[in-house]
């Protein structure tokens, strides 16, 4: 069967997003299906996100405004997947796309439907807080901006139909059915939040107070029904104390909730917590919780300071049931402190910390796609691969396989996108399409012919101000040649009028006033462009957004303000120039650094795409890290996986593998980079070019000092000890193993969890146990990080005997050697100081960055280390494999401690994203960027420090001497540098400092 | 009654009290954002801001606020992303050590501190934005016509 | 004294109008406290008429319309009905219901015409004067008749008892029919909302206040009246003023 | 509006009231004079004297004097009704210069004097308070145009079966162009596949041929044949209608239009085995009548099939007489013939229908009742029946099985109503504006309904109704214009903001008079509206402005009235 070059891509969530764009971005063609009627899923409803408290829809929004706009991604909402035939390579998917009842081709997103609708309906997004119409969209900024009818609640009354000026109503509007035909499918439907059920002892749905964490997100939000105030829904106070009770629905053996641990609840309780707070100080909250399991990259540090800069509280206890105080409406908490009093409080408000359940249609889309779920009806993955469905050619990505947070599901997108890459990459190209466009006039020279287009929005703006005053108003402007006003701009009649009348008009700048450039712009920009001209002789002015609907009693006032904005924008248009984006070639070679599993992986999907690739390993052999695992937890076989690796290596003809290697020069920028290794034992020299550079030095075990390490020979390291179970019987004799956990993790040096450690103790612990069920395990912990489905084995363990008790950083166990015994004592709440005697101490010792050695390649690269000396990605929540720099990424430890299947999702992440670059024979860069003016230049090197992209160098010119130079290629033309520049040598094209002059003078 | 409600759309603001004329710098990625949606949920705020967008807080030169004071606008708003929200990492941070200092030089030149303001909005900050705007002018406002640089011929 | 209701009658032109003639013609007799308002047909009575009269202290409103399939207008009176429907909901909030009546008088129905009016003045004679007539008006039931006033000229109500009769009388724009009792209960939740909504609104005009002082004073539970609060603020007439302590005021827009 | 007119609204309001003693049927009860003096003191009121009889000569003659000496702009008169004295009034402002909406009647005797007999003091009370009212109101009257419709004297009839046929006949003759229009390719529509017609045993052929002649050869008559409406525009005395005939289309200007569409006919499949040979419809066996294909002898006919049951709820009317018809043409030709009709009930009504039925039973055809509880069951030879009168089963062995099937309503009804504005009932016939009283009139001026399309009728109804059609129309046609009433609703100017567009009022409206026009805008269609005032009351944003009963009037009439 003949392979198809295109992707479906099921449910666009942020994970859904991700894959598609980078898909797309490398020359796939992408069906992105989603059910309800907008794109960005669960991480658009939410406040903040941690660790960073980066704003959601700030950081969500851009993209997914690309995606929606991007010409490789056909997106189609409302829709529900009816069959699927077919096998890797070729699957042909029958989907149903539900009628909206409103035409998105003409709907412009107005909402006046939705304000003249006098049915209320249920705002799910707003998970219930408030009401919204039955003709709505999900949020305000919801992609794509499309109104849709809600029929459930729709009563068929036929307002909206008169009210809308589009005609975009179209109640006979049916339900479409179309087959579509591509070669691989990701699976990304996300999660649903448990739902405590009714009749639940925390008292949810019976009383107020009680939200779970999703409606409490929401009352956070600032575009929320509270508008960012916390409130308590009873009656509207701040609630001063608020409760937050963690693992409902998760780590429940009851049979109500789910066996596993949900991994993010204790982060976003956290964040949660530390955002109310930040709210509104007068907010104490406390956190109830088991373990608390902040297991990720820079998560413990957070943890941390919601405690110290917060006042977060955390109590160690975990809560059955509340009780309300009929008066107050508060609630009541009992609960049992570690020593074992009895404690009762009240709280205003208690959020419940709800766990991650598959997708309710979860079984449907199994059963639709041919893939397996697993015991808790999350998608089956394959353990070396964890975005490989049962179903070859099918993947999974996100919260469908295992409860995940934004990173590890961004990562697992960008996976999905390597692994199809891999399955397709013969057809890549094959299914996009290009639009031809006339050849842009040359209008540099020619005086200003302006033409203004002045939109009435239906009655958006021509409601609000006098458009036609307007209209006169600008055509009375020196240099506009036209000035017209429309129903709406943005339809397409309009747009052919635009071309026309540019055209006629010989215009060579257009400005449009109506709503705001930030979805707009880029469509009129299109429109100029496919008029022949420069798509940046463009200026529009926001006179709906920002002036109509702010100022909707203010009738002379608001034509005052659109008369100004619109002459300042003619003021600006006068000014500006057409501007050339500039195309660089890619080098279609790859560099990965580093030949552990992460590099490994990497290495061979680029061969596999057929890019010639090099790999570098600093050791004699390849194997990195993962040589001392023998096995993962869930079984796997680490040893044999690695050597199957290590054999396709050596033999694909387009990997050249350099052992004994080290860098000695990375020089250039993204598509164009030059390096050149010292490598082997005779320290040979070779100097090769490539397009892109993946980071994945790994990191290395801490070799700890404490604990009698070193000095006693009965004391060795989690490694150590499981190199003795594997490959000797020396358990069998003994009595009693004692493992520490938090080795050289957690504490003042090495201030973050590493994540593996408690995993890997319960997999030895057990071991042990079935090699000698004699033996007795303690396991000395400080929260047991067994997060998703490894909270099985924790349970395992505690059925099998494994002992496990809690101690405090600040008292740590004090190891007391006494001849050939060890005796280990040790403080606890409930039994107070005890002491063990042991023959064998195990130290699960954490995992540190590589510091020197990382210090000098990100110099070399220009990339930036965290404070623990692992390497910072460009953005913790949606590039976590990516950098700052363009062109470079980064997988596995060197990113910060992890397992081995993340690292091999990071790896594939990191491929797909360095693949929307190869795929390409030369990039387009931003045209709107920093430009330098050598005369003025003084060389002082500000603009250096200034810049976040490091595109700025001091160069000696034949001419000016040493002045700063701008690389155009690694400019994002933020303009930080230009507004620092002492000398005003610095401009930025599309922003010139004349534009925005001619903006402010333009007052009188 | 129908009459009464048309009316007062088209009513002439007879009142003769001055209103202030601000020129807000917003950054397009929060602050822009922002503004549009209190648009979007249609909060209401005073006319008197005329917004000019740019990529970034940290491009905006400090001459051009002085630059638009010098042309007579009475007030001068530059809003950002929140600290860390940078769409440009760390743009908005270079622009806070900048006007921190250009705040200190216009008082030294005798502008009042109130008359140039500084502000954050996220995308997310619909409301706060209406608050903000509604703050600024309201401060300008009671200030009175910005005059320091009025040139006589 | 005995008590002398003020009654307004509101009398459709071609049926209830000429009935009343006719009564004249045949003279017969029956209590003179009607003041009749001519319209050209039932339907033209807006509920702001009723509710205008009421406020103003008039102890009932009668309107009377052609019976059911007579209309001059083919179908006003039905439309009367609907409007009818509405207004002596609201009235319930302020058991001012029994004090509008609507009813059908023929050309022919001279006779009838003389008993369904003395009927209903002595109705209202029954229920005594209106309590907010007089020198000393009610003062909450006057507020709560200005809720009901703003309420059902809201846009969203005048829009769903517009399209009532429409919708179950024949199908909805999708071609269905609507069931009544889900549109019953739609409109139900609607006349209580805006009726409340609108009672917020009216405290709110006065002074700036809580959720939770709102509730006591318009004995509504807090949780709704927050509900309401927001809904109003979504709306454009309501928002925040301030945070006294760790209650927030609201205020009139 | 007149220049001279003009001057009503311009200068302030003086308003003259004028209270009519009625001989003593007013004055005989209540001081009339007094009453005049005391509304020289309300607001306004310029002028105000009592007279004997108003309405007399005496009385016309004191109003125009009293406009012409006081400058009066608004007239009220306190007497007797509106219904009957109103037009007199008016015409008497009126030929004192002043706008005749600008005149407002008080109902004291009717409604006050009449009724209150006993009451002396309480009726003088409600006439100063009704008088108060008036003057209200009157105060705030305003002068309204009067407009005129010209009328095209041409009429379209959408149909060629009989009864559009007699319609088009009838018009023409009239010496109206009329336009006959027919979706086939030949005129006569159902009658075309009828072989007699009962109760006389006609030959349907020869009567067809014979009107279809008179048709052809009419005067001021054109037929398109093979021809479909594809819009229609335009109000009562101006309809624009755009015809497709063959691929091409046709423009017409009409003054009226007649819907005669007729109905179709109902295809039993799944019915008692219906299969077009052996057990076929009462249609199809009159065309096997045609082709003289008729051999069998056992014949059993079944009513009411698919008809008067819960998806087709309704009687056809035409199926019982179809029955016996065609068991006289079967007994004609083949007396020895046995015929058994299965019934519901039979619907024979007037006497020669009815005697029909007895000499159908005298010449041997048997009639067996059923019930909807014990439907007849049809076996390949026989049907098994259950005799409601004997309460036992009978088993009736049969050579050919003929269905009584229902006409129903053409597919097409919905789009034609559409383009029309017109509404259909449940089963998608056309429904005219009033069961009794308008039974050829839709609700909309200028379209009127005749024939099947309306209900299933036989030929003589189908006439008749025809012939009603016509004379509905000609009432317009036959005018040059027709006034329409001047208080009609509109959507003023300064109101246009307010408006939402949200269509209410169209749909609320009973008389098509409100569309959307090409702007986008909501137009009221003057000549159209009745001024009934109902979009007003609904209208969500009250943008619209009810003349003459505008809100600020009533509300002036109830504050006058007052409350504390």
């Amino acid at each position: 069967m003949e392979k198809i070059g295109a992707v479906m891509v099921v449910g666009a969530g942020i994970g859904g997003s991700q894959a598609a764009l980078d898909l797309a971005d490398s020359g796939y063609k992408v069906y992105l299906i989603e059910s309800t009627t907008s794109i960005g899923g669960v991480m658009a409803q939410l406040d903040k996100t941690f660790p960073t408290n980066d704003c959601a829809m700030c950081i969500v929004s851009p993209k997914l405004v690309e995606t929606g706009r991007h010409q490789n991604i056909d997106l189609s909402i409302n829709c529900e997947i009816q069959d699927v035939i077919g096998e890797a390579g070729n699957f042909t998917i029958k989907v149903l796309k539900k009628s909206l009842y409103i035409n998105p081709e003409k709907c412009t997103g107005c909402g006046v439907c939705g304000r003249e609708c006098p049915v209320e309906a249920i705002d799910v997004f707003n998970e219930g807080l408030a009401n919204y119409a039955a003709t709505s969209v999900k949020y305000p900024q919801a992609v794509p901006l499309v109104f849709a009818i809600d029929k459930n609640y729709c009563i068929g009354c036929g307002i909206c139909q008169g009210v809308c000026k589009a005609k975009a109503i179209e109640y006979d509007r049916k339900d479409e059915e179309v087959e579509i035909n591509v070669g691989a499918i990701i699976l990304a439907p996300g999660f649903d939040e448990y739902i405590p059920p009714e009749g639940n002892l925390y008292g949810y749905g019976k009383y107020k107070n009680v939200v779970t964490s999703i409606e409490f997100e929401r009352i956070l939000s600032a575009s929320g029904p509270y508008a960012g105030r916390v409130l308590r829904p009873s009656d509207g106070d701040v609630p001063e104390k608020v409760a937050f009770l963690q693992c409902v629905g998760s780590r429940d053996y009851t049979g109500k909730g789910k066996p596993y641990c949900s991994s993010v609840c204790c982060m976003y309780t956290a964040k949660e917590a530390v955002i109310a707070h930040e709210h509104m100080h007068q907010i104490q909250p406390t956190i109830f919780s088991m373990d608390i399991r902040a297991y990720g990259k820079d998560f413990d540090k957070y943890i941390i300071r919601a405690q110290e800069e917060y006042e977060v509280r955390y109590i160690r206890s975990r809560i059955s049931s509340i009780t309300e105080v009929p008066e107050t409406k508060d609630l009541r908490i009992k609960y049992e402190t570690e020593d074992g009093t009895v404690v009762e409080e009240d709280y205003h408000m208690v959020v419940l910390a709800v766990g991650l359940n598959p997708p309710n249609d979860a079984q449907f889309l199994a059963e639709k796609f041919g893939v397996e779920l697993n015991e808790y009806d999350f998608a089956m993955t394959d353990i070396f691969n964890p975005v490989q469905t049962s179903k070859p050619g099918i993947f999974a990505c996100g919260a469908f396989s295992s409860p995940k947070d934004i990173p590890d599901t961004v990562t697992q997108a960008s996976a999905a996108a390597g692994c199809v890459n891999q399955l397709l990459h013969e057809k890549k190209g094959t299914l996009i399409t290009e639009k031809t466009l006339p050849p842009e006039i040359f209008v540099r020279g020619q005086p200003p012919r302006i033409g203004v287009f002045i939109c009435y929005c239906g009655i958006n703006i021509g409601g609000f101000l006098d458009v036609p005053e307007v209209t006169k108003y600008a055509s009375n402007l020196p240099n506009v040649v036209l000035a017209d006003n429309n129903l709406y701009t943005c339809s397409a009649d309009t747009q052919t009028l635009i071309k026309d009348t540019i055209k006629e008009y010989h215009l060579n700048r257009v400005v449009v006033a109506s709503c705001t450039p930030r979805t707009h712009e880029p469509l009129f920009q299109e429109t100029i462009r496919e008029a022949g001209l420069n798509r940046y002789l463009f200026q529009m002015a926001n006179i709906r957004d920002q002036c109509s609907w702010v100022h909707m009693n203010e009738w002379d006032k608001a034509t005052e303000k659109a008369k100004d904005l619109v002459r300042m924008a003619v003021n600006k248009a006068r000014n500006i120039e057409a501007i050339e984006r500039i195309k660089l070639p890619v080098t279609q070679k790859t560099l990965i650094v580093g030949g552990g599993i992460s590099g490994m992986v990497a290495a061979l999907n680029f061969a596999t795409q057929g890019y010639e690739t090099f790999l570098i390993e600093k050791q004699k052999e390849l194997g990195g890290f993962a040589r001392h695992i023998y096995n993962t937890l869930e079984g796997g076989n680490v040893q044999e996986f690695i050597s199957d690796l290590i054999e396709k290596i050596n033999s694909n003809k387009l990997i050249r593998v350099f052992t004994q290697a080290e860098i000695e020069i990375i020089d250039g920028y993204i598509g164009n980079f030059k390096t050149t290794v010292i490598h082997g034992s005779k320290k040979e020299k070779t100097e090769f070019e490539h397009g892109v550079v993946i980071v994945a030095t790994g990191a290395k075990e801490y070799q700890p000092t404490e604990y009698l390490y070193g000095q006693n020979n009965k004391v060795i390291l989690q490694s150590e000890f499981e190199k003795l179970l594997n490959t000797s019987n020396d358990i069998n004799d003994k009595k009693s193993v004692v493992m520490i956990q938090c080795v050289g993790s957690r504490n003042d040096d090495h201030p973050y969890c590493s994540k593996m450690c408690c995993a890997e103790a319960i997999k030895n612990a057990l071991l042990a146990k079935q090699k000698n069920p004699n033996v007795e395990v303690v396991v000395l912990f400080r929260d047991i990080r067994t997060y998703g489905f490894k909270e099985k084995y924790y349970r395992e363990a505690r059925e099998k005997g494994v002992i496990f008790i809690n101690y405090e950083e600040n008292e740590p166990p004090e190891i007391i050697s006494e001849g050939s015994i060890l005796k280990i004592k040790l403080k606890t709440l409930k039994m107070g100081e005890i002491t063990i005697e042991s023959d064998l101490l195990v130290l699960s010792a954490g995992i540190i960055a590589k510091r020197e050695d990382n210090e000098e390649l990100a110099k070399m690269l220009k990339v930036p280390l965290n404070d623990d000396n692992f390497f910072l990605e460009a953005h913790v929540k949606l590039r976590p494999v990516d950098f700052a720099t363009e062109g470079v990424f980064v997988a596995g430890l060197a990113h910060c401690p992890k397992t081995i299947e993340d690292s091999i999702s990071q790896a594939n992440a990191a491929v797909a994203r360095a693949c929307t670059i190869l795929s390409k024979d030369e990039i387009e860069v931003e045209g709107k960027i920093g430009e330098i003016d050598m005369a003025r230049c003084t060389g002082c090197g500000m603009c250096i420090d200034n810049c976040a992209y490091n595109a700025i160098e001091l160069i000696d010119d034949r001419r000016f001497g040493r002045v700063a130079y701008i690389n155009s290629i690694l400019c994002k033309g933020c303009g930080a540098c230009a507004g620092n520049c002492r000398c005003a040598a610095i401009d930025i094209r599309g922003f010139t400092g004349e534009q925005i002059f001619a903006m402010i003078t333009g007052r009188n | 009654m129908n009459e009464i409600t048309s009316e007062s759309k088209q009513m002439k603001n007879t009142d003769d009290e001055w209103e202030p004329k601000i020129l807000a710098f917003l950054c397009n990625w929060c602050s822009y954002a922002g503004a549009d949606l209190a648009g979007v949920s249609r909060i209401q705020y005073p006319p008197n801001i005329r917004v000019v967008r740019v990529p970034c807080s940290g491009r905006i030169n400090p001459y051009f606020i002085v630059k638009a004071l010098l042309d007579g606008w009475d007030g001068v708003l530059v809003s950002g992303c929140h600290p860390g929200d940078c769409h440009y990492l760390t743009g908005n941070l270079v622009a806070r050590r900048r006007f921190g200092i250009l705040k200190d030089l216009l008082e030294f030149f005798g502008i009042e501190p109130d008359r140039v303001n500084f502000m954050w909005a996220s995308a997310a900050e619909g409301e706060r934005f209406a608050v903000l705007i509604r703050k600024t002018t309201k401060l300008v406002k009671k200030m009175g016509p910005n005059k320091k640089f009025e040139k006589k011929w | 004294m005995s008590f002398e209701p003020k009654i307004l009658g509101f009398l459709c032109n071609w049926c209830s109008y000429a009935g009343a003639d006719l009564a004249g013609v045949s003279r017969i007799q029956y209590p003179t406290n009607m003041r009749v308002i001519r319209v050209m047909c039932s339907g033209r009575v807006d509920p702001k008429f009723i509710f205008h009269a009421l406020e103003l202290g008039i102890d009932g409103v009668f309107v009377m319309g052609c019976h059911p399939g007579d209309c001059h207008y083919l179908e006003g009176n039905y439309e009367a009905i609907t409007k009818f429907d509405m207004t002596q909901q609201f009235l319930k909030f302020i058991n001012f219901d029994k004090r509008v009546r609507l009813d059908w008088v023929s050309a022919s129905e001279g006779t009838r015409f003389g008993e369904v009016v003395t009927e209903f003045i002595n109705h209202i004679k029954e229920l005594g004067p209106s309590p907010i007539s007089g020198g000393n008006p009610d003062e909450d039931i006057l507020d709560k008749l200005k809720a009901i006033k703003m309420a059902a000229g809201s846009n969203r109500m005048r829009a769903l008892v517009g399209r009532e009769k429409t919708l179950l009388g024949s199908e909805n724009v999708y071609g269905e029919q609507i069931i009544e009792q889900r549109f019953n209960i739609l409109i139900d939740k609607a006349i209580k909302d805006e009726f409340e909504r609108h009672r917020v609104l009216l405290a709110l005009e006065k002074d700036s206040n809580s959720v939770k002082d709102l509730a006591v004073e318009l004995n509504i539970d807090p949780s709704i009246v927050l509900e309401h609060v927001l809904t109003l603020k979504t709306r454009g007439q309501v928002d925040f003023q301030k945070i006294k302590g760790n209650t927030p005021i609201f205020m009139r827009l | 509006m007149s220049e001279e007119e003009k001057k009503d609204i311009e200068d302030e309001v003086r308003v003259g009231v004028f209270v009519c003693h009625c001989g003593s049927n007013i004055g005989g009860l209540i001081d009339c004079k007094t009453l005049a003096e005391e509304a020289k003191s309300l607001p306004n009121v310029a002028y105000a004297e009592d007279n004997l009889y108003t309405c007399s000569e005496n009385g016309l003659a004191s109003i125009k004097a009293a406009i012409e000496e006081y400058n009066l702009n608004r007239v009220v008169v306190a007497s007797c009704t509106p219904r009957t004295h109103e037009p007199l009034f008016r015409d008497c402002v009126s030929e004192a210069g002043l706008n005749k909406y600008l005149f407002n009647f008080v109902n004291i005797r009717d409604q006050c004097t009449w009724v209150h007999q006993k009451q002396p003091e309480e009726a003088y009370k409600k006439a100063q308070d009704l008088i108060r009212m008036g003057t209200a109101k009157a105060v705030k009257l305003e002068a309204l145009d009067i407009i005129m419709v010209n009328v095209n004297p041409s009429a379209l009839i959408i149909g060629g079966g009989v009864a559009g046929m007699s319609a088009a006949l009838n018009l023409s003759r009239q010496g109206f162009q009329t336009y006959l229009i027919e979706k086939e390719d030949k005129l006569g529509g159902r009658l075309n596949s009828l072989h007699k017609l009962f109760p006389h045993q006609l030959d349907a052929s020869d009567f067809l041929d014979k009107i279809k002649n008179n048709v052809q050869n009419a005067q001021n008559l054109q037929i398109l044949t093979s021809s479909i409406v594809k819009n229609i525009d335009g109000f009562v005395g101006n309809f624009e209608v755009e015809v497709e005939q063959n691929g091409k289309n046709i423009e017409l200007s009409v003054g009226a239009i007649i819907v005669a569409v007729g109905s179709s006919l109902f295809a039993p499949t799944d019915l008692y085995g219906y299969d077009g040979k052996k057990r076929i419809t009462q249609f199809e066996l009159e065309h096997k009548f045609i082709n003289n294909d008729v051999k069998a002898n056992n014949y059993v006919m079944i009513q009411c099939v698919g008809s008067r049951i819960e998806d087709r709820p309704y009687c056809s009317s035409v199926c019982c007489m179809t029955a016996l018809k065609n068991a006289f043409v079967i007994k004609e030709k083949n007396p020895g013939a046995n015929i058994t009709i299965l019934f519901r009930d039979l619907y024979t009504p007037g006497t020669d229908y009815e005697k029909y039925y007895r000499d159908a039973r005298e010449q041997g055809v048997l009639f067996i009742k059923y019930g909807l509880d014990k439907l007849p069951t049809v076996e390949e030879d026989h049907i098994k029946v259950f005799n409601e009168y004997m309460g036992e089963e009978l088993i009736l062995p049969y050579d050919l099985l003929v269905l009584a099937t229902p006409l129903v309503a053409n597919n097409d009804n919905k789009e034609l109503a559409q383009m029309l504005k017109v509404p259909l009932e449940a089963n998608k016939f056309f429904l005219e504006a009033h069961v009794k009283l308008r039974p050829n009139d839709f609700a909309t001026d200028g379209i009127y309904i005749g024939g099947s399309a309306k209900w299933p009728v036989d030929i003589t109804e189908a006439i008749t109704q025809g012939y009603a059609a016509a004379a509905r129309a000609s009432r317009v046609l036959s005018h040059d214009s027709l006034e329409v009433e001047g208080a009609t609703s509109s959507l003023p100017e300064y109101n246009k903001s307010l408006c939402t567009g949200c269509e209410i009022c169209i749909k609320v409206c009973p008389f098509n008079a409100i569309i959307k026009n090409e702007e986008d805008e909501i137009e009221i269609i003057e000549a159209l509206c009745k001024g009934c005032g109902v979009c007003g009351a609904t209208c969500t944003n009250q943008a619209i402005v009810i003349k003459h009963f505008t809100d600020d009037q009533i509300f002036s009439e109830i504050e006058a009235f007052g409350g504390h």
